[in-house]
């Protein structure tokens, strides 16, 4: 191999290279963190809103959904249901309140998580607050 | 393969320095032409098509001067003076692509 | 078990397009011997390469961007600043040159002249730094961030991208400044102070780029 | 294998593979249910099978690393690794961990899972591959202290080389990062945002170092090429892996709620993330072109070359396809996603672990090289089952994927998901039957061990 290509100077390329952009990576994370505050509404986050998160994550929902296209890809994105079911909790609440326990025949079937009413609210809420979030105009549509 | 020999040196340096102080001159002068083009809004007087293929060639004559001489690419075997080359020519002609589409 | 020439990089398509055609070429062309590797260490090169290709693809997003919102991309270029622009191409110009001269004063020993040159073109990329921060300074006292419109998002981006890579080209030719006064280079090794020349010449190389096109171009 | 002590690695192998096959299981278990939804409901819901095929995989591969680590640390520092006692403990406290994590996911349902495992005193369940709970996060951060703690000082105390820095960075990193996951804000887009810092500078980020120097050591064992060589390029590939892959983070940071920016720094890195993949393919058949000896194990070396090029297919060119913002505003979590997923993860990272365990295991079980002629021929037809029902189940996805967007992505009146997902389910049906193929090889390449015959010696 041709002794023009040192180890050490690879080395330093690789030392100097992953730091110069690990640093501008913070740099941009601490310009999202300070601009965050404008554009995801935070102010509105409830404690219903947060008890609705620990819902959701308690529940396991990522395992079959996506949220903001991130989780499960078998059954429908959440980010933007509240939107898709016309903009009304109760709709959601008895989608979820109506689940079969045995499941529908054949079909991708959704658990009965047995919650009570405040729950059910308070996964409403979430799932409102999620659809509110400024993700650039993502979905493309409603469908979502 | 080892440095070349000294006296290898002497002629390359000596060759190295007094093209190296033209070519800083010349990007100068390019420099402040591209600065006039832009200072006195000679794009939106004159129309902006051949202002902005002199302002491209101009980048790019000054692209292969630096590559060529200060990067010391002329002397080195072509393969590596054709990668800076073939990269200006198409930023260059992608940028001039681009500025025509609308 | 060698096996013809070894170039670790391009070796690969080598064998399987060309005949081994470097040997036949040396035997013809043998009146003055070109180095077989740019000057410098070949990863820099390897760097080089990739920076290049980052940036170039920075140039192409813009220059798409602006021919898709033309009118937002005229209106906010008003708002730069084109002597800045330029005076900051002459520096970076002339602090390559400095580079060069560097490279050709330790290329013949003199060890003292290189620092001094070295010393010269820290002196004007610092000079760099200082108009880059003031233009930086006067954008945001002017409110202007990085979330502002499309133009400013590629303005702010690309020139602090570039900002940082003049900082890092600072901090290695100090580094060779450094090591070249304590007499780690003479005639006979000198790929360090090639390496940083050539690194320093392509963050000159993407800033002559870099110029028109964001400050001029409209 | 010079020292005694890199045995323990061989426990860490066969937790390992046998934790591979649990994940295949379930990922059978899924790609039915993708077709007949009900399918195991409610024993075991979509969610629940998912949560241990994706679980599994990552503790399996987690396993690998260490192996992988336990066999060529003592070997490239020459020296006995510091000890093999706490290797072996921290295997079993590993184990039951995930053992007891897993089941727990089976039993009982995930919130009282939450509720058993007092989830509300410090709640980071319920996020994708972060599932397990925070007492198992906690113990996880126990052994991978104690781990490095090992692996750290078998290393300072002997012969520091590229490979074994190298390595100790990868996993330093790896523990670094996984401590962002203890991190679960109310604020949803901030619990994305560091999420992504567990996740991504794990795939795209630290794995890749600890890739990059499993596949050196093993080439500098399989082919001969002297070290300087190897470590130099490893080098520089790991260079450009950390540098297109820090800011590559961006791709997934477009429509999470950050800002715009995001969408041209996220866009144009991890456009050049596939470049330290193609590197590492031309470096790996270079090194191999070159080679000194022709190494016995000729499967180790087919493991080795099949990962460079699947991780370069799997990661860059799957990746690719779907990382440019204006592309991934209408790929983004849909069936390409899971396609890129698939390839990724099993040309990256499962083929390294098995490329060491292809090499390493001769050594560990009988001493030798390699194995028998008959032994090896069998591990191959295993390697290519494996390798080439990938490649179908990810064509398959991936026309899943382009169907889904066109349908309810696209177009005036967009399909809603269900309806969308029924048109699709033509290539649900080919991705399981590839997946029995899966299957088939796994259990070829478990019959490879078995095999017998004459283990070959060490030949010019």
């Amino acid at each position: 191999m041709s002794d023009k290509f040192t180890k050490s100077m690879a080395r330093n390329i690789f030392i100097g290279g992953s730091l110069f952009f690990f640093l501008l990576f913070l740099g941009l994370t601490f310009d999202t963190m300070s601009s965050l505050p404008k554009r995801d509404h935070r102010e509105n986050i409830t404690p219903q809103v947060a008890s609705g998160k620990m819902l959701w994550e308690e529940n396991n929902c990522i395992g079959c959904h996506t949220l903001l296209g991130e989780g499960a890809y078998f059954a429908p994105e959440l980010g933007n249901v509240y939107k898709r079911f016309g903009e009304n909790k109760e709709v959601i609440k008895a989608f979820i309140k109506s689940r079969p326990v045995t499941g529908i025949p054949g079909r991708r079937s959704m658990p009965q998580f047995n919650l009570t009413d405040q729950q059910l609210d308070d996964l409403a809420e979430f799932l409102k607050w999620t659809s509110e979030i400024d993700t650039n105009n993502w979905p493309p549509n409603i469908q979502g | 393969m080892e440095n070349s020999s000294p006296s290898e040196i002497k002629l390359k340096t000596y060759r190295w320095v007094r093209p190296c102080t033209i070519v800083w001159l010349v990007l100068i002068a390019l420099t402040l032409s591209t600065l006039a083009v832009g200072k006195f809004e000679l794009i939106d007087v004159m129309g902006g098509r051949p202002l902005v293929a002199f302002l491209l060639i101009t980048t790019f004559i000054k692209g292969v001067m630096i590559s060529d001489y200060f990067m010391g690419l002329k002397f080195v075997r072509r393969r590596w003076r054709i990668i800076p080359l073939i990269y200006l020519i198409i930023v260059c002609s992608l940028i001039w692509i681009a500025y025509n589409q609308n | 078990m060698e096996r013809g020439l070894r170039l670790p990089f391009f070796n690969f398509e080598y064998k399987l397009i060309l005949f081994n055609r470097q040997m036949f070429k040396r035997f013809l062309t043998q009146k003055q011997s070109k180095d077989d590797y740019p000057p410098g260490d070949l990863v820099i090169w390897i760097f080089i390469y990739a920076e290049l290709l980052v940036f170039g693809v920075l140039f192409l997003a813009y220059a798409f961007s602006r021919s898709n919102n033309l009118e937002l991309f005229n209106e906010s270029q008003k708002l730069v600043n084109q002597e800045l622009g330029a005076l900051n191409t002459l520096i970076l110009i002339t602090s390559s040159f400095f580079v060069v001269r560097a490279v050709s004063a330790i290329r013949e020993g003199k060890v003292e002249q290189c620092g001094h040159w070295l010393l010269a073109t820290m002196v004007m990329g610092s000079g760099f730094i200082v108009v880059k921060i003031f233009e930086f300074s006067e954008k945001f006292a002017a409110g202007i961030s990085l979330s502002t419109n499309t133009f400013f998002t590629y303005y702010l981006s690309m020139t602090a991208f570039h900002f940082m890579h003049v900082v890092v080209g600072l901090i290695i030719l100090g580094a060779i400044w450094w090591k070249n006064r304590r007499g780690g280079y003479n005639q006979e090794e000198y790929t360090g102070v090639e390496t940083g020349a050539s690194y320093w010449h392509m963050v000159d190389l993407v800033w002559i780029i870099l110029f028109p096109l964001i400050y001029v171009i409209r | 294998m010079k020292y005694k002590s890199q045995a323990v690695a061989k426990l860490y192998f066969i937790a390992a593979l046998v934790l591979f096959a649990a994940q295949v299981i379930f990922g059978l278990i899924m790609a039915y249910q993708y077709v007949v939804g009900d399918f195991l409901f409610p024993e075991i819901p979509f969610n629940v099978a998912r949560m241990v095929h994706t679980n599994t995989l990552i503790v399996w591969l987690l396993f690998g690393f260490m192996g992988a680590a336990y066999y060529l640390v003592p070997e490239e520092s020459e020296r006995e690794l510091y000890s093999p006692l706490l290797a072996k403990v921290l295997f079993w406290v590993f184990l039951v961990a995930a053992g007891l994590t897993v089941a727990g996911y089976l039993l009982v349902p995930y919130a009282q899972l939450a509720e058993l495992t007092m989830n509300e005193l410090w709640p980071t369940m319920g996020r994708e591959f972060l599932e397990q709970p925070t007492i198992t996060k906690l113990g996880i951060v126990v052994v991978a202290l104690g781990f490095l703690f090992n692996i750290g000082m078998t290393i300072l105390t002997g012969r520091k080389t590229v490979v074994n820095v190298v390595m100790l960075t990868g996993l330093l990193g790896l523990a670094v990062f996984f401590l962002f996951s203890l991190y679960n804000p109310a604020n949803l887009v901030l619990d994305k945002y560091w999420w992504w810092w567990t996740v991504h500078l794990w795939v795209e980020g630290t794995w890749e170092l600890i890739l990059g120097s499993i596949l050196a050591f093993v080439l500098i064992k399989t082919t001969g090429v002297d070290r300087e060589v190897i470590e130099k390029w490893l080098y520089v590939i790991i260079a450009m892996a950390l540098i297109t892959g820090i800011l590559g983070t961006g791709h997934h940071y477009y429509w999470i709620g950050t800002p715009e920016y995001w969408q041209l720094v996220g866009s144009v890195f991890s456009a050049m993330e596939p470049i330290p993949f193609f590197m590492m393919t031309v470096f790996a058949f270079n090194m191999v072109n070159q080679r000194r000896k022709d190494h016995p194990n000729k499967a180790a070396v087919l493991w080795a070359l099949g990962c460079a090029v699947m991780a370069f297919l799997g990661a860059g060119v799957w990746g690719f396809l779907h990382t440019l913002a204006p592309v991934n505003y209408y790929t983004h979590g849909t069936q390409i996603t899971a396609a890129h997923g698939h390839m990724a993860f099993y040309g990256a990272y499962a083929m390294i672990v098995l490329a060491m365990i292809s090499y390493s295991m001769p050594f560990m079980t009988h001493g030798k090289p390699a194995n028998s002629n008959k032994a090896q021929i069998i591990e191959m037809w295993g390697f290519w089952l494996m390798t080439v029902s990938i490649v179908f189940i990810t064509l398959f996805l991936t026309g899943a994927g382009i169907l889904q967007v066109w349908l309810q992505r696209m177009g005036t009146n967009p399909e809603s998901f269900m309806a969308a997902q029924d048109s699709i389910s033509i290539f649900y049906w080919l991705r399981f039957a590839t997946g029995w193929v899966f299957l088939a090889g796994l259990l070829v390449y478990f019959y490879s061990f078995f095999a017998g015959g004459e283990p070959k010696e060490e030949n010019a």
